[in-house]
């Protein structure tokens, strides 16, 4: 017995480890910087799933603008290509 | 044979960022992905805390005026969980907004994020 | 095997590590008391080992000295292991956790 | 004793008064005279609060149990009554604030010159340091504990960044990068205690503590190690200790000075609540003992490599931190007052080598004991500061480390562990040839560099030398008349070890 809701965690639960390792295995850091966004957002949903609603709301709001936000203001400030 | 629930499939997802997020910081050596694996390893660490408290089959644990008092003890969810993460989050934050800047001083010194060669123990 | 000459060559070798390198007199005097230290220091430790068994205890002591001579001068093998290496550290730092939960779980 | 059961008025001081002063020291931004005064007088608030208050409790939420005959009790199963976020002052946090508060004062004052612009940043940042070691040494719940901790170590950054020298810079970064292991380990620790006794107060902690479940006790192993891992982090102890070294060689020799005082109060808070909570566990006392085993000779050893000044200071101050935890992981009353005492004498003998080594500073050619000589002739009352330091350090009778020391010694005899009264005199001895390897050939070598008149250096402060004078007194204060230190650590280390449900 598996409701669309639980489909979708497990969706998540996948969803956090492949963005986490796509994460960083990209060469261009601003994509590497979207995908953990990317990741942290899944985790955002996952912590809906695990009843702690206020944690996803933060997280949210974290995951979208805060944390990216930083990584790519770094990122603007140094260099966008890993050198070899 | 281990039940695939939720809670077990969250905490390998916790367990996986965590490995990874360990390995990034070991392995990698651009100061940029080590940052991001290091925000990698706190969310592992928030997934497990949350995942500890998770109840199968509970209710969210805010009590709104329709819970019933009796049965709101044996099914919220534990409430220790959330309260750590909520400042893990933001300690989180805060401690990725210092490495970001000490990474930009030192990419203006040295014109390099690589590790290697950035942090060289050279110490005079 | 154990002969004059091999032993003498042991010890040139085991002196002539400390005057290479950074062979100046007040970095000199630091690498030798600090090579002095360190083999007191691992005698004691291995002496820690009477908690248990003294006869034990004794054969370490015994096994520890002689190591302590044949791998010559401990205390370079000290300054690398202590530099600030983040890798270094952090290797160092997973090896603690690992024998601290091993030594409370199963000890 | 005149405990009061209402929340005391002077705890939420001692955390306002440095968030307010940093807040309008930022605000200040440059302007020096404003700097000076602000800081000055917020400093010295903090003194005359840490005398004149006097001990109890201050609960955030919760209340205690409430008996019949008025007094109050710390059951943990009396439902709705629990004790809950709670600070203690009492006369170990007496004594640890007054001294902290009073080195505050000291660095402040010395640090108003040291920077040409961002003043105000710089000293807000010192009033937060001296913040987080106040709420570490005071707390008496595991929220505030780890809170605590994380505000300290991202602080430490701060301090260090300020010098704006290369080598600081990467020691920020690689300190940084390890709170996130030390943070991570304290709050999955939080969570597994919660989860097995249900309180995140301390005292309410160990009466829940289910010490004859086997199934939890694996659970209580792993929250042991994760808290000892943390313990480790904050204080410098071995693994992490080359990390913590770079911190305190690479800051200012006077912010150095209020960096070890929070990382020494961190040590015995976070020591305590392992030994409260953690002490009857097997093996836990072993693994502390071989942790600041560890520390002290690997730090004493290092120490002797260093061709640096500041460096020889930095491996020492790791290494003396490993006397107090020795101390401490004794468990033995003894033990702990030993090793309280150590760290209340640490923090002054190293203050007072530290401001010799700002002097030395002064006069413009670093601190390497390869180039800078003769300093002797130039600043006497220098030297003379520094080889008392010395000798206090290295525990000569008239001075404070003395005492210290002998007790620890006593204290591992009686314990039934000689090795270790002689791992303590070892690290004793290294001490002195240490540091006066560095004296020597920076105060007593003769100057070998002919145009020595050229190359005169900022003038010293004066401030340097009253602030030194000051220390020097309280390192003979201590050494003669140790019982007026000894006093105010006693009660903490008789509730530690027969009633360690008691703050």
């Amino acid at each position: 017995m598996i409701d669309a809701f639980m489909v979708i965690a497990y969706v998540m639960v996948i969803g956090i480890a492949i963005g986490a390792v796509a994460a960083l295995l990209q060469k261009d850091l601003l994509r590497a910087a979207f995908l953990s966004g990317a990741e942290s957002i899944a985790l955002a949903f996952l912590f809906q799933a695990l009843l702690a609603p206020d944690l996803g709301l933060t997280q949210a709001i974290v995951a979208t603008v805060l944390m990216p936000g930083i990584i790519i203001i770094g990122i603007f400030k140094t260099r966008r290509h890993e050198e070899e | 044979m281990i039940e695939l629930n939720l809670q077990f499939l969250s905490f390998m997802a916790a367990a996986v960022l965590v490995v990874i997020g360990l390995g990034g910081m070991l392995f990698l050596d651009n100061l940029i992905k080590k940052i991001i694996a290091f925000t990698l390893l706190s969310d592992g660490v928030n997934l497990a805390l949350v995942t500890l408290g998770y109840v199968e089959g509970g209710i969210v644990s805010i009590l709104e005026p329709g819970t019933s008092g009796a049965a709101f003890p044996t099914n919220a969810v534990l409430i220790f969980g959330p309260g750590i993460v909520l400042t893990n989050i933001v300690i989180g934050v805060s401690t990725t907004a210092v490495l970001v800047a000490v990474t930009m001083v030192l990419y203006q010194r040295y014109g390099t994020l690589k590790a290697s060669k950035v942090l060289k123990g050279e110490r005079k | 095997m154990g002969s004059i000459d091999s032993l003498y060559d042991k010890v040139k070798r085991f002196v002539i590590e400390f005057t290479s390198g950074k062979g100046t007199s007040s970095a000199m005097t630091g690498y030798m008391t600090g090579e002095l230290q360190t083999v007191a220091f691992i005698m004691i430790l291995a002496s820690f080992f009477r908690i248990f068994s003294v006869p034990l205890g004794i054969v370490l002591l015994a096994a520890v000295v002689g190591a302590l001579f044949f791998f010559g001068p401990m205390i370079k093998a000290m300054e690398r292991e202590n530099s600030s290496g983040l890798n270094r550290v952090l290797f160092w730092v997973m090896i603690y956790f690992a024998v601290i939960i091993a030594v409370t779980l199963w000890g | 004793m005149n405990e009061s059961i209402s929340n005391l008025w002077s705890i939420p001081l001692f955390i306002i008064i440095p968030i307010l002063a940093a807040i309008l020291l930022n605000v200040l931004y440059s302007r020096k005279r404003a700097i000076s005064v602000t800081a000055a007088v917020s400093s010295l608030a903090l003194i005359v609060v840490s005398v004149l208050s006097p001990f109890g409790f201050h609960w955030f939420t919760g209340q205690p149990a409430v008996l019949p005959t008025g007094g109050y009790t710390y059951r943990a199963d009396l439902l709705g009554w629990n004790l809950a976020l709670e600070y203690y002052y009492g006369p170990l946090q007496q004594i640890a604030i007054f001294l902290a508060s009073v080195l505050l004062l000291f660095v402040v004052l010395i640090a108003i010159n040291s920077l040409k612009k961002n003043t105000g940043t710089y000293i807000s940042l010192l009033f937060l340091t001296f913040m987080s070691a106040a709420i570490v040494i005071m707390v008496n719940d595991f929220y505030h504990l780890w809170i605590g901790v994380e505000i300290g170590s991202l602080i430490v950054a701060g301090v260090v960044l300020a010098t704006g020298e290369a080598v600081s810079q990467k020691a920020a970064l690689k300190y940084t990068f390890f709170s996130a292991l030390s943070g991570a380990g304290l709050a999955i620790a939080l969570a597994l205690i919660l989860g097995v006794t249900g309180y995140a107060n301390i005292s309410d902690a160990i009466i829940a503590m289910p010490l004859n479940d086997a199934s939890l006790a694996s659970v209580l192993y792993v929250a042991f190690g994760f808290t000892v891992l943390s313990w480790i982090y904050a204080g410098g102890l071995a693994p992490i200790h080359p990390l913590k070294a770079d911190v305190y060689g690479s800051a200012f020799p006077h912010a150095t000075i209020l960096l070890q005082t929070q990382s020494k109060l961190m040590l015995v808070a976070i020591g305590l609540v392992i030994l409260r909570l953690f002490g009857t566990l097997p093996f836990a006392k072993e693994v502390m003992l071989s942790v600041s085993v560890l520390t002290m000779m690997i730090g004493v050893v290092m120490a002797m490599l260093q061709t640096d000044f500041r460096w020889t200071l930095a491996y020492l101050i790791v290494s003396h931190s490993g006397l107090v935890t020795l101390g401490i992981s004794l468990g033995t009353v003894q033990g702990i007052i030993g090793g309280l005492f150590q760290a209340v004498n640490d923090v002054v003998y190293m203050s007072v080598l530290l401001l010799a080594c700002e002097g030395i500073y002064y006069f413009g050619r670093g601190t390497s004991i390869k180039t800078v000589s003769g300093i002797a002739k130039r600043a006497p009352w220098l030297a003379v500061a520094a080889i008392i330091g010395a000798f206090a350090a290295s525990g000569v009778p008239p001075f404070n480390g003395f005492q210290s020391e002998i007790i620890l010694i006593q204290a591992s005899l009686n314990y039934g562990m000689p090795e270790l009264a002689i791992v303590v005199l070892m690290v004793s001895v290294t001490t002195f040839i240490a540091l006066f390897k560095g004296i020597y050939n920076i105060f007593l070598r003769p100057d070998d560099a002919p145009q020595a008149g050229e190359k005169q250096g900022m003038p010293v402060p004066r401030m340097l030398y009253v602030c030194l004078a000051a220390l020097i007194f309280i390192t003979i204060l201590f050494g003669v008349y140790p019982q007026l230190a000894i006093n105010f650590l006693n009660e903490a280390a008789l509730k530690v070890v027969y009633i360690p449900w008691v703050p």
